[in-house]
This record gives C-alpha cells, sequence and structure tokens, in this order.
C-alpha cells in the first residue's frame, strides 16, 4: 500500500491509508464482517433448506440415520463450543479493556476448546467409519444395522445415505471454519502477545470474534436438526 | 447519515463480565432443556420447540456476545436480512413441496 | 423462400386460448414498446440540443403522473395473470373420460404405449375429437413432451409421474419435439402426432401384430409377481382389496387419507411402508429393482381396470 | 473534437503513469487499476464467449447439422453460456465500472478493503483457468444451468473442472459485493447523504445485496453437483434417491436474482448517461433509487417462473407467476422515468447517449416479453423454445451489454484521459443496435412457432428466420469488433480529454482525467444534489 498521503503524520500507525480515522476504519471492518456473515448464513443456509426439504419427503429414513449420532458426544460437543464462545467474548473484553495477558489467555482458552470439539467430532466420524456410515460404495445395505425396519424400499435406505451425505457436508463444513478459525486464532495470540490490541484498536481481535461465535451459532441450529428433533421417534 | 459526526466512539459496548456469565448459564440451561425435551414424545411439537429454542440460543449469542443488542442499527438489518433470506429461501421451496399433488394432477 | 410459416399451426381448444392470451399480451408488449420509441424519439428531436421548443415548468418529479404508471401497468399485468391462470388450469385438468397412453422418456427416443397394448416409438397417433391423457416418466435424465401445435408441454421426470392432455381438433401430423436439453441427440428426440379420423384411427389400431392390452398383461404380471396371493379373495395373508380402489379416498394408518391415484398405488409398491391403509399390517415387500418402469406401468392399468368395475364386497 | 482537448496540466502523475511495471499493475490495491485489470479479463472472456456463438449461429444456417458435430455444437452452447454469464455479464459493469467509480462518486480514496479487492480479481483469474482448462480439455456438455441428473450422473464431459470454475468466480463475485455495500455505508463523504447518492451507486448497492446473498446458494448447489458426480452418493438423481427438482430450486435461487446482477448495474450506468446528454436532473430520483431495491428483494421471490413445466405444484407456480409481474412494476417505472427525464431537456445524441437510448428501447422489448412468459398458460407453450432465447438475450445484450458499452464511452475520457473517435463511436452503436435486433428478433417469432432451444438440427421450415438471426450475427459481431479496434487505438491517437468533457455532474469529473492514485487530496466537504444540470443558456432563449 502506497502512502503518498497528505495528512499521514496525523495517522495512528494502524490507520490503512483510505480511511479518515481510526472510527471510521474500525465501523467498516465491523460492517464488512457481518456482511460476510450474511453471506456465511446463505452458504450454511442452502444446506439447511436443502436437508429441511428431504427431511420433510422422507422422515422416516431421516429419523433412522439421526438415530446413529451419539447425543452424549453432541451434547458434550455443544457445551465445548458455547463455552468457547464465552471465553471467546472474553478475549475481547480483553481486548476492549487493552489487557494483552488476558486476551492471549482466553483466547488460549477458546483454542483449547475448539481442538477439543474437533477431537470429540473425529472419534465421532471415526464411529461413523467403523460402522460403515460413510456415505458411497462403503455405505452399508444392511437394514439392521442401519436400525430401519426389515422390509423398507430401497429409497428407504438411500434416504437413509442421504442424511448422512448432509451430516458429514454440514459438519465436515462446519469443521472446516474450524480449523480456519483456529489459524485466525493462532494469529491474534501472536499479535497480542506483541500487545498489538489496546483499548483504542481492537479491530482484527473482534472480528474473529465475530466469526467464532457465528461458528457457535451454526451448530447451534446444526446440533438439534442432526441429533435432537428425530430422537423421540 | 453523517460519517464522521457518525462514528461511535470504540469504548460504548464495554459490558460487564457478569453479562457474558448470566447469558453463558441461561444458554446451559436451555441445552440441558433442549436436550431434554428431545427425549420426550411431544407429537407435532418436537420440531418446533426444538427449533425455537435453538432460535432463542441463537439470538442470545448474537445479541450479547457478537454485541448486536449495543451496536449500529445498520449491524441489526444485516444480521436479520441473512436470516430473512433463508427464510425465503425455505419457505418458497418448501411451499411447492407441500402443495405437490393437492389437485391430484400428476406432476402439478 | 417466402413461404415460410410465422405463426403455428393449431390443432387443440386450449391452443386457441393460449393464443387468445398470447395476443392479448402481444398487444400491451407492442403498445408499450410503441409509446415508449415513439416518446423517446419525440422528445429527443423536439428538445434536441439547441431546439427552439419551450422548456418552461420542466418538473424533475411528479407524485400523480409516477403513481400511475405504477398503478395501470399493476392492473394490465394482474388482468394477464388471471387470464393466463385460468386457461393454466384448463390445459392440465384433463377430463374424467380421457383414454389413457403412457410415455416413456429415454435418451435419445419417446416409448409410447396405448391402453390397448400398441407400442409405437416417437410416434403418437390419436383420434381427432377425443381427449387424450399422457402419463409420463423418464427412464434416465429429464426430458420435456412438447407439442407446438397443441401449444402443450410438460417436463418428463424420471423416478416421477407427470401428466399432460389435449383434444385435438384437427387431422394432421404435428411436431412432437424434446423441449428439456437431455444429452447429445437431444434435438433428435423428436417425433410426430398423427390426429387421424376416428375410423381411421380403429384402423390404424387394428392393423400391425395385435398385442394385449395393458390391464390384461398388469392381470398376469399381478399374478406372476404374487400379489394375488395377498390382495387376492382367497388370500392367506390379510392385505386391502383392490377392487374399485382405485380413484377413491383411503384411509391410512396414522389417520390421513390419501386418494387412490398414479402416484398412489406407485408408491405403494416401491415404497409400502411409506403409506399403509388404516387396519392391515405392515407386512408387504417392496418390488424395488424387482419391476420396470413398463411392468408398473401395466400393473397400474390393471389397478385402473379393476377399479372401473362395481366396488366388489369387504 | 477540439474543444474537448486538455487545458491543465496536472502536477501529480495520474494512476495510469504512477508506477510503470507489471508488478505495480499486478500487485496494485488502487481500485482503478483492479477496475482496467478487470476490463481486459473480461474483455478476453466476452470474445472467448462470442468466438463460441459464432460457431453456433453457423451450424444454425442449415437445418441438417454440417458444421460441427452434435457433440460440439452442445459444448460451444454451454461455454457460451458458462463464459458469458459468469465471466463476462456478472463481473462487468459491477467489477469495471464500479470499481473505477464507487469511490469516485462517493468522495473515498478508495474502496473499503483494497487488498479484497485485488484478491478477488485473482480469484475470478482462478475461476476462469479452471473454466478455461475445462473448455480446453474437451469442454462441457450440460448447458450453463448444470441441470441434474443429467449434470451428475450422465453426462461423460468436463463438468467438475467448470463447476469448479463457477464455484470459485462466485467468491470474487462475492467479495466484490461485500466491498461495495461496506464502501456505501462507511466512505461516503461528509455531506454525501443517501438521497444525494448517484443512482449509479445505488445501482451497485442494490446488486451488491444480490452478490452476497444469492452467491453463497449457487456455490452450495455446485458443491453438492460435485459431491454426487464424484462420490456417487443421491442427492440430485431420482435413482439414487434424490429430487431433481430441487436442484432446479437452488440453482434458480442464484440465477434468478444474478439478472438483476446483470441488469441493475445497466440501470445506474443508463441512470447517469440519460440526465447528462438531457441536460435535466433525473426524473424521479426516488422512485429510481426505491425501485432498483425494491427489484433486488423482490428478484429473490420469482426463481420459481423457470420451472413452471418442471414438475413444480401448480400453486407454487401460481406464486412465483403473480410475484414476477409485481417486479415488473419497478423495471416499467424506471423505463417511464428515463422517458420523463428526456421530457423538456436539451437532447443531444453523443456515443453515449445512442447506447442508453438503445438500451431504454431494448429492454423495454425484453422486459415486455418478460411478462409473456411469466404468464402461465403461455409459458407452458414458449417455455425453452428460442422465445426464451430472444428474451434473455434482449435483457442481457440489449441491455447489459449496451449499457457496459454506453458506459465504457461515457466514462472513457475519465478512465484513459483520452478521447475516442465519435465518429466511429456512433457508428459502432448503429451497427450493434441494428445486428442486434437481426439476430434475436427473428427469434422471438422461431420461439412462438416452437422451436426448442439447444437444438443441433431443426425442421427446415424454421430455415429462413434462423438465416436472418445468423446474418444479424455478423453484423453484430463487426459491431463488436469496431469499439474494440478504435478504443484502443485512442490510446495512442486519441485528443487528449479534459477534467469534464461532457460538462457531466458528479464528483468524478471534478477531478482530474485520468485521475491521480488517491483520487482527492482533501476529501469534498460539500456535496450538491445529484444531477444538477441546469438547461444550458442557448436552450432557454434561443440558438
Amino acid at each position: 500500500m502506497s502512502i503518498a498521503e497528505p495528512r499521514v503524520e496525523h495517522h495512528p500507525a494502524q490507520l490503512a491509508h483510505h480511511f479518515e480515522d481510526l472510527g471510521q476504519q474500525h465501523e467498516s471492518a465491523n460492517l464488512g464482517m457481518w456482511t460476510f456473515l450474511a453471506t456465511e448464513v446463505m452458504f450454511f443456509g442452502g444446506l439447511f433448506g436443502a436437508f429441511c426439504i428431504y427431511r420433510f419427503t422422507d422422515p422416516v429414513a431421516f429419523a433412522a440415520g439421526s438415530h446413529h449420532l451419539s447425543v452424549l458426544w453432541g451434547t458434550i460437543n455443544t457445551f465445548v463450543l458455547l463455552t468457547s464462545s464465552l471465553t471467546m467474548a472474553l478475549a475481547i473484553h480483553a481486548g476492549q479493556t487493552g489487557e494483552p495477558k488476558k486476551q492471549v489467555r482466553y483466547l488460549l482458552l477458546t483454542m483449547l476448546m475448539a481442538t477439543i470439539f474437533l477431537g470429540v467430532k473425529a472419534s465421532e466420524y471415526y464411529e461413523d467409519y467403523e460402522k460403515h456410515l460413510i456415505p458411497g460404495p462403503s455405505f452399508t445395505t444392511d437394514l439392521k444395522e442401519l436400525g430401519l425396519p426389515t422390509d423398507v424400499p430401497e429409497h428407504t435406505v438411500q434416504h437413509t445415505q442421504m442424511f448422512f451425505v448432509f451430516y458429514f457436508f454440514m459438519t465436515g463444513l462446519h469443521a472446516f471454519h474450524m480449523v480456519i478459525g483456529l489459524g485466525v486464532m493462532a494469529w491474534m495470540v501472536l499479535l497480542a502477545r506483541k500487545g498489538r490490541f489496546t483499548r483504542d484498536y481492537y479491530t482484527p481481535l473482534e472480528c474473529t470474534g465475530l466469526y467464532w461465535h457465528f461458528v457457535d451459532l451454526v451448530w447451534v441450529f446444526l446440533f438439534p436438526l442432526l441429533y435432537l428433533i428425530d430422537l423421540h421417534k | 447519515m453523517n460519517n464522521q459526526s457518525d462514528h461511535t466512539a470504540l469504548h460504548d459496548h464495554l459490558l460487564p463480565l457478569s453479562a457474558y456469565f448470566k447469558v453463558y448459564a441461561w444458554l446451559m440451561a436451555f441445552l440441558l432443556l433442549t436436550v431434554g425435551a428431545a427425549y420426550v414424545d411431544l407429537g407435532r411439537l418436537n420440531f418446533p420447540v426444538t427449533m425455537l429454542i435453538a432460535v432463542i440460543k441463537g439470538v442470545m449469542i448474537m445479541l450479547i456476545f457478537m454485541h448486536v443488542k449495543y451496536s449500529h442499527k445498520l449491524v441489526w438489518i444485516f444480521a436479520g436480512a441473512s436470516f430473512l433470506w433463508l427464510l425465503l429461501l425455505i419457505v418458497f421451496s418448501l411451499n411447492d413441496y407441500f402443495t405437490r399433488d393437492l389437485l391430484h394432477i400428476p406432476g402439478k | 423462400m417466402w413461404d415460410f410459416p410465422l405463426f403455428p399451426e393449431r390443432a387443440t381448444e386450449i391452443a386457441g386460448k393460449v393464443d387468445a392470451v398470447y395476443f392479448g399480451e402481444l398487444a400491451v408488449c407492442v403498445g408499450f414498446t410503441a409509446l415508449i420509441c415513439v416518446l423517446i424519439l419525440f422528445y429527443a428531436i423536439k428538445y434536441r440540443k439547441g431546439s427552439t421548443a419551450s422548456r418552461a415548468n420542466a418538473v424533475t418529479h411528479h407524485l400523480a403522473l409516477e403513481i400511475a404508471w405504477i398503478v395501470i401497468p399493476l392492473i394490465i399485468s394482474m388482468g394477464i395473470f388471471g387470464a393466463a391462470t385460468v386457461v393454466y388450469f384448463e390445459m392440465f385438468r384433463a377430463p374424467a373420460d380421457a383414454s389413457e397412453v403412457y410415455v416413456l422418456g429415454r435418451q435419445w427416443m419417446w416409448q409410447i404405449q396405448h391402453p390397448g397394448g400398441k407400442r409405437e416409438i416417437n410416434e403418437l397417433h390419436i383420434p381427432v375429437g377425443q381427449p387424450v391423457k399422457l402419463m409420463m416418466t423418464s427412464q434416465d435424465v429429464i426430458h420435456s413432451f412438447y407439442i407446438p401445435a397443441f401449444r402443450t408441454k410438460q417436463d418428463v421426470l424420471p423416478g416421477r409421474y407427470t401428466s399432460m392432455w389435449f383434444q385435438p381438433n384437427k387431422v394432421g401430423k404435428y411436431h412432437l419435439f424434446c423441449a428439456e436439453y437431455c444429452g447429445t441427440k437431444h434435438s433428435g428426440m423428436i417425433g410426430s402426432i398423427h390426429v387421424m379420423e376416428p375410423a381411421d384411427y380403429e384402423h390404424w389400431l387394428e392393423s400391425g401384430t395385435q398385442t394385449e392390452t395393458l390391464a390384461t398383461s398388469g392381470a398376469q404380471l399381478f399374478k406372476s409377481l404374487g400379489c394375488s396371493g395377498c390382495h387376492g379373495l382367497n388370500a392367506t395373508v390379510r392385505a386391502p382389496l383392490l377392487e374399485g380402489v382405485f380413484g377413491h379416498p383411503v384411509p391410512l394408518e396414522g389417520g390421513s387419507v390419501v386418494t387412490a391415484d398414479e402416484k398412489y398405488i406407485r408408491d405403494s409398491i416401491l415404497l409400502p411402508m411409506s403409506q399403509v391403509v388404516a387396519g392391515y399390517k405392515p407386512v408387504m415387500p417392496t418390488f424395488q429393482g424387482r419391476i420396470s418402469e413398463d411392468e408398473l406401468l401395466k400393473i397400474i392399468a390393471y389397478i385402473k381396470a379393476l377399479g372401473r368395475n362395481e366396488r366388489s364386497g369387504q | 473534437m477540439n474543444a474537448y482537448a486538455a487545458t491543465e496540466v496536472e502536477a501529480e502523475p495520474s494512476y495510469l503513469t504512477a508506477g510503470q511495471t507489471i508488478k505495480s499493475w499486478l500487485l496494485t490495491v488502487d481500485h482503478k487499476r483492479i477496475g482496467l485489470l478487470y476490463m481486459v479479463s473480461i474483455t478476453l472472456f466476452f470474445f472467448i464467449g462470442g468466438a463460441a456463438a459464432t460457431i453456433l449461429r453457423l451450424e444454425l444456417m442449415t437445418p441438417g447439422g454440417d458444421v460441427v458435430q452434435a457433440e460440439t455444437y452442445n459444448k460451444m452452447f454451454t461455454a457460451h453460456g458458462v463464459v458469458m454469464v459468469f465471466f463476462f455479464l456478472i463481473p462487468s459493469i459491477p467489477a469495471v465500472l464500479g470499481n473505477f467509480l464507487v469511490p469516485l462518486m462517493i468522495g473515498a480514496r478508495d474502496l473499503a478493503f483494497p487488498k479484497l479487492n485485488l484478491a478477488s480479481w485473482y480469484i475470478y483469474m482462478l475461476g476462469g483457468a479452471f473454466t478455461l482448462w475445462a473448455l480446453l480439455m474437451g469442454g462441457v456438455d450440460t448447458g450453463w444451468t448444470f441441470y441434474t441428473p443429467y449434470s451428475s450422473m450422465f453426462s461423460n464431459t468436463q463438468v467438475m473442472a467448470a463447476a469448479v470454475g463457477v464455484f470459485i468466480v462466485g467468491f470474487s463475485s462475492i467479495f466484490t459485493g461485500l466491498n461495495f455495500i461496506v464502501t456505501i455505508h462507511k466512505m461516503r463523504a461528509p455531506g454525501m447523504t443517501w438521497r444525494k447518492l448517484p443512482l449509479f451507486v445505488w445501482a451497485m448497492y442494490a446488486t451488491s445485496i444480490i452478490q452476497i446473498l444469492g452467491t453463497p446458494v449457487l456455490a452450495v448447489t455446485i458443491g453438492l453437483v460435485g459431491l454426487e458426480r464424484i462420490c456417487g452418493v443421491g442427492i440430485f438423481d431420482p435413482k439414487l434417491g434424490g429430487d431433481p427438482i430441487l436442484f432446479q430450486h437452488l440453482f434458480w435461487f442464484y440465477s434468478h436474482p444474478a439478472v438483476y446482477i446483470m441488469l441493475l448495474p445497466s440501470f445506474g450506468v443508463i441512470n447517469e448517461i440519460v440526465p447528462c446528454f438531457s441536460r435535466r436532473p433525473v426524473f424521479g430520483y426516488n422512485a429510481m433509487a426505491t425501485a432498483m431495491m425494491g427489484i433486488a428483494v423482490l428478484g429473490f421471490v420469482v426463481w420459481g417462473h423457470h420451472m413452471l413445466v418442471s414438475g413444480q405444484s401448480m400453486y407454487a407456480g401460481m406464486v412465483f407467476s403473480v410475484l414476477s409481474y409485481l417486479v415488473a412494476i419497478p423495471s416499467g417505472v424506471k423505463v417511464f422515468n428515463w422517458t420523463a427525464t428526456l421530457y423538456k431537456g436539451s437532447v443531444s445524441g453523443d456515443t453515449p447517449m445512442l447506447y442508453a437510448l438503445g438500451f431504454i428501447g431494448l429492454f423495454t422489448i425484453g422486459g415486455l416479453t418478460g411478462l409473456v412468459l411469466a404468464s402461465l398458460s403461455v409459458d407452458v407453450h414458449v417455455h425453452d423454445t428460442y422465445f426464451v432465447v430472444a428474451h434473455f438475450h434482449y435483457i442481457m445484450v440489449g441491455g447489459a451489454v449496451m449499457a457496459y458499452l454506453g458506459g465504457i464511452h461515457f466514462w472513457w475520457p475519465k478512465i484513459t484521459g483520452r478521447m475516442y473517435p465519435e465518429i466511429w463511436g456512433k457508428l459502432a452503436a448503429l451497427t450493434i443496435f441494428i445486428g442486434f435486433n437481426l439476430t434475436f428478433f427473428p427469434q422471438f417469432v422461431l420461439g412462438y412457432l416452437g422451436m426448442p432451444r439447444r437444438y443441433y438440427e431443426y425442421p427446415p421450415e424454421f430455415q429462413v428466420l434462423n438465416v436472418m438471426s445468423t446474418a444479424g450475427a455478423s453484423i453484430l459481431a463487426v459491431g463488436y469488433l469496431l469499439p474494440l479496434g478504435y478504443l484502443l487505438l485512442s490510446l495512442w491517437y486519441g485528443p487528449v480529454a479534459s477534467r469534464n468533457p461532457w460538462n457531466a455532474a458528479g464528483l468524478e469529473w471534478e477531478l482530474p482525467s485520468p485521475p491521480t492514485t488517491h483520487n482527492f487530496d482533501e476529501i469534498p466537504a460539500a456535496v450538491e444534489r445529484p444531477y444538477d444540470y441546469p438547461l444550458r443558456e442557448h436552450d432557454r432563449v434561443d440558438s
């Protein structure tokens, strides 16, 4: 970025050349993040929409698929992720008050939670793999294994597999967002340790937080849709 | 809307820490509630109840954790619009699925 | 060279109605386009740079005018919507006495089967003046059955039945096109509709090898696939009797009621667990993978034939 | 032409001369340079898509198959559609003119996120590379609509490479939209209130809403198609338990609003040109801005009119049909308002104005025939025929491309600092107008006659109209090559342009031509109302 800026001497170091002041820069970044999150809502939203429509067309198959998921692990993971949202909120609070040590501490805690979540998710995936629930040629067609009543048509088996297509696509996409979040948080930790975030400037930290809360928000909807709604059947 | 005068000061939505813990406690309570409710057969109500709890949790996260409650009304609009659009997608698609075969004309 | 057509032939009554709506729309299109073009040219010339026309009292907004050009087009377009929708419902609501022809689309041909059992490929012979209903499905990708002279078209989907109907009023040979892109020879998936005098049609039906009717073949399949073992009168397993079922409401397990139409019968054969008749055990095996689209059509024809008989007791 | 010659001498180098190395272009974060990078790339894609169209029109000269094989023909219309829609029309006005003009018009030094802006160009090029690769490796034959189950289970062509290209280029579009939204909200000069914004900026804002909310759905839909194609797991293919209609819902949820991504920016351009060359404020400013926002929102709930014979329920068809009529109303308002802008103006027929007036006429025809297509029973007949092809070319070529060319001519002096030869400009505009109508008007007739689209061979009675169309296409091709030639030549031989050769209103015209890298030395503090065109003195009395 070039620096041929007439009033450069008035500008704080964090201020990019094309903004007038830090307030404008901060608001732009914040609004940009929200716009990006709106995009993300529609990105996951297309999948939610397709999932809802297919669940409506074959509830039996989707219920059978859902029964393979472990509610215990799902609940634990929800707990972990909600907690990580809390620690992230605290990290931003520390940003607002300009306390680098607390920023680093809470960011690391959040990263720890994220890692636990991903670990649990991976073990769930592994369990699904062992039960031959990965969609594709290896997907089991054994009705008993699938928990379907004997004598259901082929379509129901296909729709059960479809449940897992959506399960893996949605949770996989969600996990992918978490991995990116982990990377961004690691970067924030580095910046925070250098004391880059002060009461006047903590925009990157805030944007990371918004992103992380969004990841949490997606899970708040994924968890009941995938694990819970057919539990009573 | 004048840009310069409109830039909110950076420090004005510093919440007390207790606010975050309070929301966290509520989130935990709703988590237990939704898992519990899932085991009870409420008939047709299971789906709406579960989704309602999810929406409540989501709104709490957005309002407090994501500071929407203390943000510019623009943020309210953006946060709301994305969900409105998602609703449009789902409602108008489902409208097709719910009304198929209403007239007993195959394919219509 | 100049004897090419500018307007398609019209061979059904509905086609006339579609054309009427179209002409109405065309009038609106031409009217508004002419209005805009004339105004633009007129203003551009009258108020050209340097002209002496008076520019006094020019306004930059005018509420009444703006409301007028919202409300007037709105009224016109709602009128068009209403007219078009009425005709649309007429186009797809088949009369009860329409004879049924089955259509199977596949890359890249149309297989057509008459209720009498006669088969055709890429050709459809029908009598003039009688309503014909097509029950259509596809074996592979999406196709679309399109007869320009009848102004009608319907996508043909794999795994699902779609239908259309028409009542030709003019003897002749008309184009049949596939209108939904379906692969390399999409443009070769064409054929003809032969609308014939009833006598010629009878003659055509009798010509060629005589095959049994769809319903008769269906009856044989009904036995050979073992359906009659349960759905028959002397069955050991209790299953619903199918006489007189078609077209009537059927109460289901769980309290809902469906009408026994083609889709319901197809689903019941392929997905028997999904809609079990109230009071019966869900014991019917699926026939998914054991029965072809072709055979399904025959069995449906048979069950329909049963439906036309008197309801024969419980 | 001498009247346009520059009088002032600029001390600071312009954005064009502020760095001459290739690196200074490829790593630039200057919105104006990025706009030019886009201009060069989309021009390339325009001519690639045009070459495919040439083959289509040549093949259709005769009823039988002679020029190419059926497979090749199918690959060509797919290439034409994919390239023109995703790599030319969608980025055209926003990424070129929008990038260049939005900061200038609102009094900002750059877009809010300059690096993201550069990144979106690279993402565009990456997506383009994938798609070109798909075309070179044998092509794709699904049509730009990628309908399942054909695209996911049946086609043996390079569907995945093309789909990945479209997936990637979507993010370029999203990031451009995101940048505009934030820029328009947060970077306006003091005093540049929403009601003082040029309507071009309003148009960019409305477009951006569609880009950020629609595009992700396309991306995820393509992802699902890819999953079905690669892993063979059922999503849309009925044989595997899927529903192909769901694909169509998701696809059109983006792809119908995508039409407005092409069209709203065109409205924006026309909104600037018509007042300037009529010397009048735009008629009904509030209605114009409201109409564009209304189109952006309503445009999201009409997608099902692409599916009226698809097996969608009749009731859903009715809902989509009636909403389609509603979305036509704001478009009508715009046409009437442009016409009223001419009234009592001082109209001159410079090249941009010729394009603008051509746009209004062609868009009117395109829009009104859209009403024919939205009416349920008539659509049953004309759906998937050449009537549809003619209709959307009137919108996309007669509309979006005319507006793009009009805009390029209008702002060419600002962008390059040079004037193009006016006489050649007028000639090209006229050639394009005539060629366009001759190409596409016969297709309305063909469509109502019943000629289905995407047909390699056709019954002989359709030949004369097809020959007319091909003849028109060759005129159109000349029309498109002309500006390429004289605009390029003007870079070296054109007279130097003044700050404001058209005597136009708007902040961008107060800057030197071409502007400096930082646009404004001081952010403008007081902003006049937009389109402040007083009548010329000599028009008030006489001349």
